[in-house]
């Protein structure tokens, strides 16, 4: 068995299946959580019915989107009504592969390298998560078309758009890294993060690091820029018309995309499974014992994450459209170019991984864009548009 | 026989299907997409001969052609929903106003 | 109509510059963050119930009977004229008895359809339809939230002793009796 | 609703032409044009005040009893001759208009009049509103609302009077009564009968029968409509629905060839009741009982519901969507087969101008020699007069032999198109000698009526289409049966027996599964749209220009009830 | 090997009777026979291939699969009456067109494909339909014009085309598995010859870019005339002023 492992292609294999595993188990617990969260948040308790603590309350759920009645519409266009679930599901499902789970393993214990914890590491494993991203957008094109609804039509408009547009400066924004770290390997990006010196991409680009949290969030559809789930002021989103398993399975797609997209963020800005001062997570560790010590690092940072997801959810309200769009293209959008305009002139001089000048520039940034907001006067986003109040009998006596 | 021979059939069939495409259908947007067939066969055709020239210029090139791509799509898809909103059809027989 | 000066002018005020770039934010994640450790306000339903206010709360409705334990109704139609989700359906017929000229053949609430605002309670000239302090209502098919007059009855046998009825004195509208009668039952004293 | 009485006079007697010489009187200080010797309530309602009145009716003679209209009115003053107010009021409804005439109902003294007379009135009223069936169309609850006290001064026990039975469909609650006698001049002005009568004196006056004589006449029911309260009560329509609840839609009463101006009151799809309504030289104000409780049969569970199509042995219920085709079908292989003079349509006069034009166009279309049928008119007796035992040009109120509304409108149309056409009898004759392959029959009416020589004579048919009601001799064996509304689930219009072409709308809807006859028959006749009387007449108007001319039913001063 | 051109020739020839048929029509079950016969064509390129040219094991599956699915879908953007299923086909293409790319060690081209073909160009293009088409099939969809001269000329250009390519020798230049292994990745290559030999067309191409976007932004915009725009009365000359909340 452990001869096996020791070719990459069968320790891929396993590895993908065991996270496979995991990703399921946690997207349903993701559920879980998030109910719990919102409830602690909102001082009630949250699901405790279902077994000890509520904790069986995902099967309950699964077992509910399994039975309900999968309604499918009239006049659908059923082959896109059903495959539009799938894609959001799949898409959601794939994205775990390219991530760097545990670093370099020596499975037999001989001190040798064998494989590496990862089940691809294509040349180009940032391009492909980004490749992803841009056919996620299928799933919501087609989910809303294919339900012949009108709102949901317009819903999967907004959704697209916001995707599309959101992709820009998250593309920007890892651009910065790759400039910074010269590949689109994610474990490279990892590596050049840790030892030596060096120290996490957030110290060296926090204003990268907020650009990409924040279309992270617009990419998956969550707080504050879930559209998608505004029934009472949008009729919900693309998939207002779903029912049963189908929904279930966009559901389980967006938690999907959050878990791949908290991988992203934690293996570009925060080290990936480093954790400075603790022993065990070097490069040079490659045991099995460290492979395991990695792997629940980095899903710690990444349930870490997925708190922080969910805590944005129940804090903040819901941005309006055009402000989602403005935030985008006049926000982040310019400072993403500056900083990736920045990073190569960095790069040019030979300073990229200069903290003093990483870190410079981008404190010079944000004043920049202090001073900016501040001569214009209100926020990027914009300001809802001059609405008179009215109130009947204002100018009448009161009795 | 060269391995190339199969990527530079297939890359033919494609251009092949996309000049069939574009001077049979009706539709203007399924003859925009046939165009992109073409460019797709093109891509194919650049890659195996830049892989067979043991250089990446064809490379080079298949990316240049989807800058060409995205710009036909963008200013294509635009003057479509401009036609459409003229005459409320996408049928190109309808746009051969032209003829005198 | 609304004239000019009914138009307030409310503009937006001025931000600053932390708000400008959303700091606040961070102020709103404080504050949730720290009511995950609040003590949590749940009460766990059927196990823990709570304690209710008899006299307004508005839970399910119920027909009060008069004294003889006869519906106090007399059909008038006043509750299905008030009733703004259109829940109550009444047929009305001649009554069985000397005293009263009308009363309710059929008497259909709509409890899935009703809202609880307990207009019919205000418009009901006799007191005969009141809402009672009852929430746990549950059912398994709509037919089976359709109350008729014998469930409504019911309702009002079993939360009498809850709520007793506003003014049982009420009886309904005497349209019959003799000419100089010795003691005719008073109307509803509502003019006069 | 406009408050210009259009055409026709409101007011009893006949309307005098609008001429030059036109009173004008003086109301609250407005000038106002009347039309000469009507009262001056009647003008003041007409000009659109709202003047309280409950024994005056424009159809009855005037008794100024209830003494709610009272006015105040200049008149020389006795010693300077000076015009002054007179210091008595007088009753508007009984003072004739006169040119120049100065009244007031806006002044204090009128006011007062008004008030002491409702707190008179409701002196023993019960107060029993919430279980009254008038309330919500009740004259005392408006005027005590309007004119009268909010509370009553009295302190004594109100009188308890005994709902009394005065006849077979009706019910006297004599304590919320006021005295108008509307009722009583009713049945002996209009209908008639002297049924009823006023017993006792002062406070203890009563409305009664006579002993063994119930209130039992053909237009008894209108007495329930002239009774400004809840006094006169129907027992078709007791605690039925409240009044509120009802949509009201104007129609035309398909019980005989008078063609009464009506309104159907519904609610929920269901016919509630039938009003009479204003339309002078028709029926005035009134309908006969037959009409008013002759609408039992819309809700009749016995109703043919759905298209029923007979190929071979088998029966199908076929499509509303296909029977356009199969029908157009079938007619066109008739006439294939068995020649252009084969084919025959009976237009019913229970049928709708437009309907009937309709489907004696698709017939034509079909087979340009087709036979138009004018159809089987059911006959009952005689006329009826009113005030019984009149002679003919004093009738008040007449109930026509022929029970079916619209034969001058069917025969209008058979005759204008031309062509080959025939009597009934004739077309029954015909038929049975199998002069006829392919035919369309409608029936429609609410009572059995296949003729005996019909029934035999079915047997002849190749293809037939039967458009009915209820189930019958025909629809048995007919290829096609098609379900036909009930007027009220139709629009259209009706040719009375005296060529008035009035139109009717639609009150409700067609049971479920069935389709509106014009729809259908729009449908067939090969016109794409929604079927409306309206549009269909503009069609018919411009190939039969009588049609141009729809007599409609005036509308009534908006106080006056 | 002598019958090698013949036989891609004919096969050719069956192909494109197949795409004939299949090119929406009223006959139903012409568009059948058209859908037998391609397949029949496409089938025979696969035993073809797996015959001569490529090795049927390990990355010539690859091919041949990814190429089989890639013609196939190809043929349905052309074939397909409904516009969406047209633009999701061409989606279909691009994705059976990455692996192939990836085959020849363009691992970048293939990335670059997938997000800008089918993240960016074809969501464009779904847009447009899903706008413009809301129901079915047009009839313009239903028919297509001139499939016989179309489908001739596709493929005899084609042929000639492939004539020729056939009759060329192999370049001796390079050496075709030289980029694989270790050494530059793909996109470093990329990178460097993109921004060391062809700088200049990179820069145009950036400009064209920008020109294309502006170009497609006038094009497309809703002409608001002007006076539509103004309000009638400023928000503030209304009503009470009242300090902000």
């Amino acid at each position: 068995m452990m001869s096996l492992l020791e070719d990459q292609f069968w320790f891929s294999a396993a590895l993908a299946l065991v996270i496979f595993g995991a990703m399921m188990t946690a997207v349903a617990y993701c559920i879980y959580f998030e109910r719990k969260i919102s409830a602690w948040m909102q001082d009630r308790k949250g699901p405790n019915r279902v077994g000890p603590l509520g904790l069986l309350q995902p099967l309950a759920d699964g077992g509910k989107f399994l039975l309900k009645e999968d309604i499918i519409p009239a006049n659908v266009d059923k082959p896109l009504f059903v495959l539009a679930p799938a894609i959001a599901f799949g898409l959601g499902m794939i994205g775990f592969v390219v991530l760097p789970w545990g670093g370099r393993v020596d499975v037999d214990g001989d001190g040798a390298v064998d494989v590496i914890a990862q089940v691809a590491d294509p040349g180009i494993g940032l391009l492909y998560l980004l490749g992803i991203g841009g056919l996620a957008v299928y799933a919501v094109v087609l989910g809303g078309w294919a339900n012949n609804n009108k709102y949901a039509f317009f819903a999967a408009m907004r959704s697209t758009a916001q995707m599309l547009s959101y992709e820009i400066p998250m593309g920007l924004a890892i651009l910065v890294i790759v400039l910074m770290t010269g590949s689109l390997r994610l474990e490279a990006i990892v590596l050049s993060q840790l030892g030596g010196g060096n120290v996490w991409n957030i110290v060296h680009h926090p204003l990268a690091f907020l650009i990409l949290l924040t279309t992270l969030f617009a990419e998956t559809n969550r707080t504050p820029f879930d559209l998608a789930e505004a029934e009472q002021e949008l009729i919900g989103g693309y998939h207002t018309e779903y029912s049963a398993l189908k929904f279930g399975l966009f559901f389980l797609g967006e938690y999907a995309h959050m878990i791949t997209g908290s991988g992203l963020i934690v293996v570009m800005f925060l080290g990936g499974w480093h954790l400075p001062w603790v022993p065990g997570l070097r490069p040079e560790d490659v045991s099995i014992g460290a492979m395991v010590l990695k792997m629940s690092v980095l899903g710690l940072k990444i349930a870490a994450f997925l708190f922080l997801f969910m805590w944005v959810r129940w804090t903040l309200p819901r941005f309006r459209f055009d402000q989602l769009m403005r935030l985008s293209w006049k926000g982040m959008l310019p400072v993403a170019l500056a900083l990736v305009c920045y990073t190569t002139w960095l790069v040019y001089v030979g300073r990229a991984t200069d903290i003093r000048w990483t870190l410079g520039g981008n404190a010079v940034l944000m004043a920049v864009v202090l001073v900016i907001s501040g001569v214009l006067g209100s926020p990027i986003t914009g300001r809802q548009a001059h609405m008179p109040a009215v109130r009947m009998f204002a100018s009448r006596p009161a009795r | 026989m060269n391995e190339a021979l199969g990527y530079i059939v297939l890359g033919a069939l494609l251009f092949a299907l996309g000049v069939v495409g574009f001077l049979s259908r009706r539709n203007l947007i399924v003859i925009f997409l046939s165009t992109e067939i073409m460019f797709q066969g093109v891509i194919v055709n650049l890659v195996a001969l830049s892989r067979l020239h043991g250089n990446v210029q064809g490379q080079a090139f298949a990316l240049f052609l989807l800058v060409i791509a995205a710009v036909e799509a963008g200013l294509a898809l635009g003057l479509v929903v401009l036609l459409f909103r003229r005459k409320g059809t996408l049928d190109v027989e309808r746009w051969s106003s032209m003829w005198g | 109509m609304i004239r000019d000066e009914d138009i307030l002018n409310v503009d937006e005020p001025e931000l600053t510059a932390s708000e400008r770039l959303y700091f606040p934010i961070l102020v709103g994640m404080r504050t949730t963050f720290r009511h995950i450790f609040k003590k949590k306000i749940t009460v766990q339903y059927p196990e823990v119930q709570r304690t209710l206010r008899v006299e307004n709360y508005r839970g399910v409705h119920r027909l009060n009977r008069d004294a003889d334990g006869r519906v106090a109704c007399v059909a008038c139609f006043m509750c299905e004229t008030a009733c703004p989700a259109h829940c109550i359906h009444i047929v009305a017929g001649e009554s069985p008895w000397e005293d009263r000229e009308k009363y309710p053949a059929q008497f259909d609430i709509d409890e899935l359809r009703c809202i609880y605002c307990g207009m019919c309670e205000e418009a009901c000239p006799v007191d005969a339809i009141e809402l009672t302090p009852e929430y746990d209502l549950v059912g398994r098919t709509r037919e089976e939230m359709i109350f008729d007059k014998e469930k409504l009855l019911e309702v009002f046998d079993r939360t009498n002793g809850v709520k007793p009825r506003k003014n049982p004195k009420i009886t309904g509208y005497v349209a019959t009796g003799r000419r100089n009668g010795s003691e005719p039952p008073r109307p509803g004293a509502a003019t006069s | 609703m406009p408050r210009e009485s259009r055409g026709g006079s409101p007011c009893h007697g006949a309307g005098t032409d609008r001429s030059a010489d036109m009173p004008k009187i003086n109301i609250d200080n407005e000038a106002i044009e009347c039309r000469p010797g009507v009262p001056v309530l009647q003008a003041a309602l007409e000009a659109g005040r709202d003047v309280p009145h409950y024994c005056y009716h424009p159809g009855l003679s005037i008794v100024a009893s209830c003494r709610l209209c009272l006015m105040e009115m200049q008149l020389p003053h006795p010693k300077t001759g000076e015009m002054d107010w007179a210091p008595k009021l007088f009753p508007s409804c009984q003072t004739p208009v006169k040119d120049g005439m100065v009244v007031r109902f806006d002044s204090e003294k009128v006011r007062e009049n008004q008030r002491e007379c409702m707190e008179y009135f409701l002196l023993n009223h019960p107060l029993d509103c919430p279980v009254c069936d008038q309330a919500g169309e009740c004259h005392l609850q408006d005027y005590s609302f309007k004119f009268g006290h909010s509370e009553s001064r009295m302190v004594d026990q109100k009188l308890k009077n005994p709902k009394k039975d005065i006849g077979p469909r009706t019910l006297l609650y004599q304590d919320r009564c006021v005295m108008c006698s509307r009722c009583v001049r009713f049945a002996d002005e209009v209908s008639g009968t002297h049924e009823l009568c006023i017993v006792n004196r002062g406070s203890r006056a009563e409305i009664d029968v006579f002993p063994g004589l119930p209130l039992d006449n053909a237009l008894q029911g209108n007495v329930v409509d002239i009774c400004p309260v809840g006094s006169l009560l129907d027992k078709d329509f007791l605690f039925k629905q409240r009044v509120w609840f009802l949509k009201a839609t104007e129609s035309i009463c398909p019980g005989c060839s008078t063609g009464c101006a009506i309104r159907v009151d519904h609610h929920r799809e269901v016919v509630q009741r039938l009003k009479p309504r204003y339309n002078p030289g028709v029926n005035d104000w009134w309908m006969c009982d037959e009409g008013r409780f002759g609408f039992k049969y819309v809700h009749d569970p016995r109703r043919i519901g759905r298209p029923i199509l007979r190929r071979g042995g088998e029966v199908e219920r076929p499509n509303w969507d296909d029977i356009p085709e199969i029908v157009t079908y079938r007619f066109e292989q008739a006439v294939e087969r068995h020649g252009v003079d084969k084919v025959a349509a009976v237009l019913s006069p229970m049928m709708a101008c437009e309907e009937a034009w309709l489907l004696a166009k698709f017939i034509r279309s079909v087979a340009a020699e087709a036979t138009l049928v004018n159809g089987f008119v059911p006959v009952d007796g005689d006329d009826q007069l009113f005030p019984a035992g009149c002679a003919t040009d004093e009738a008040k109120f007449t109930i026509r032999r022929e029970k079916c509304p619209n034969r001058r409108g069917v025969e209008m149309i058979v005759s204008a198109l031309g062509g080959n056409a025939c009597a009934f009898d004739e077309f029954v004759e015909r038929a049975g000698k199998g002069d006829f392959a392919a035919v369309w029959i409608v029936g429609g009416y609410p009572k059995p009526w296949v003729p005996k020589a019909m029934e035999k004579a079915v047997g002849e048919f190749r293809f037939s289409v039967v458009q009915d009601m209820f189930p019958n001799a025909l629809t048995e064996v007919a290829s096609l049966v098609l379900p036909t509304c009930a007027w009220v689930e139709r629009e259209g219009c009706f040719v009375n027996h005296a060529g008035r072409i009035q139109p009717f709308e639609r009150a409700i809807e067609p049971r479920e599964g069935a389709k509106r006859d014009g729809q259908y028959l729009f449908d067939i006749a090969g016109h794409s749209g929604l079927y409306t009387g309206e549009r269909v007449r503009e069609m018919m108007a411009a190939e039969i220009p009588a049609f141009a001319e729809i007599a409609e039913a005036p509308a009534v001063p908006v106080h006056q009830h | 090997m002598n019958h090698w051109p013949t036989l891609v020739y004919g096969l050719f020839a069956m192909g494109a009777l197949g795409v004939y048929c299949l090119l929406p029509r009223a006959e139903r079950s012409m568009r059948a026979a058209g859908a037998v016969l391609g397949a029949a064509a496409l089938a025979g390129f696969l035993v073809l291939f797996a015959r001569y040219a490529v090795s049927p094991q390990g990355s010539g599956v690859v091919f041949l699969v990814s190429g089989a699915i890639a013609i196939a879908a190809a043929v349905k953007v052309i074939t397909h009456e409904r516009p969406v299923y047209s633009a999701l086909y061409f989606v279909l293409v691009v994705l059976a067109i990455t692996p192939l790319l990836i085959l020849q060690s363009a691992e970048f081209a293939a990335a670059a494909l997938v997000i800008i073909y089918a993240g960016a160009i074809l969501v464009t293009y779904v847009f447009v339909i899903m706008l413009a088409q809301q129901s079915g099939a047009a009839h313009y969809d239903r028919q297509s014009r001139e499939p016989f001269i179309a489908v001739l000329a596709g493929f005899l250009t084609t042929a000639v085309v492939a004539a020729g390519i056939m009759e060329l020798p192999v370049p001796a230049g390079g050496d075709p598995t030289a980029m694989g292994g270790e050494g530059p990745s793909n996109t470093e290559v990329i990178g460097r010859v993109l921004m060391a030999d062809y700088s200049a067309a990179l820069e145009i191409a950036g400009v064209l870019l920008l020109i294309a976007m502006i170009g497609a932004v006038v094009i497309s915009r809703k002409r608001v005339p002007t006076e539509d725009v103004v309000e009638s009365r400023t928000p503030g000359m209304i009503g009470r002023e009242v300090p902000p909340y």
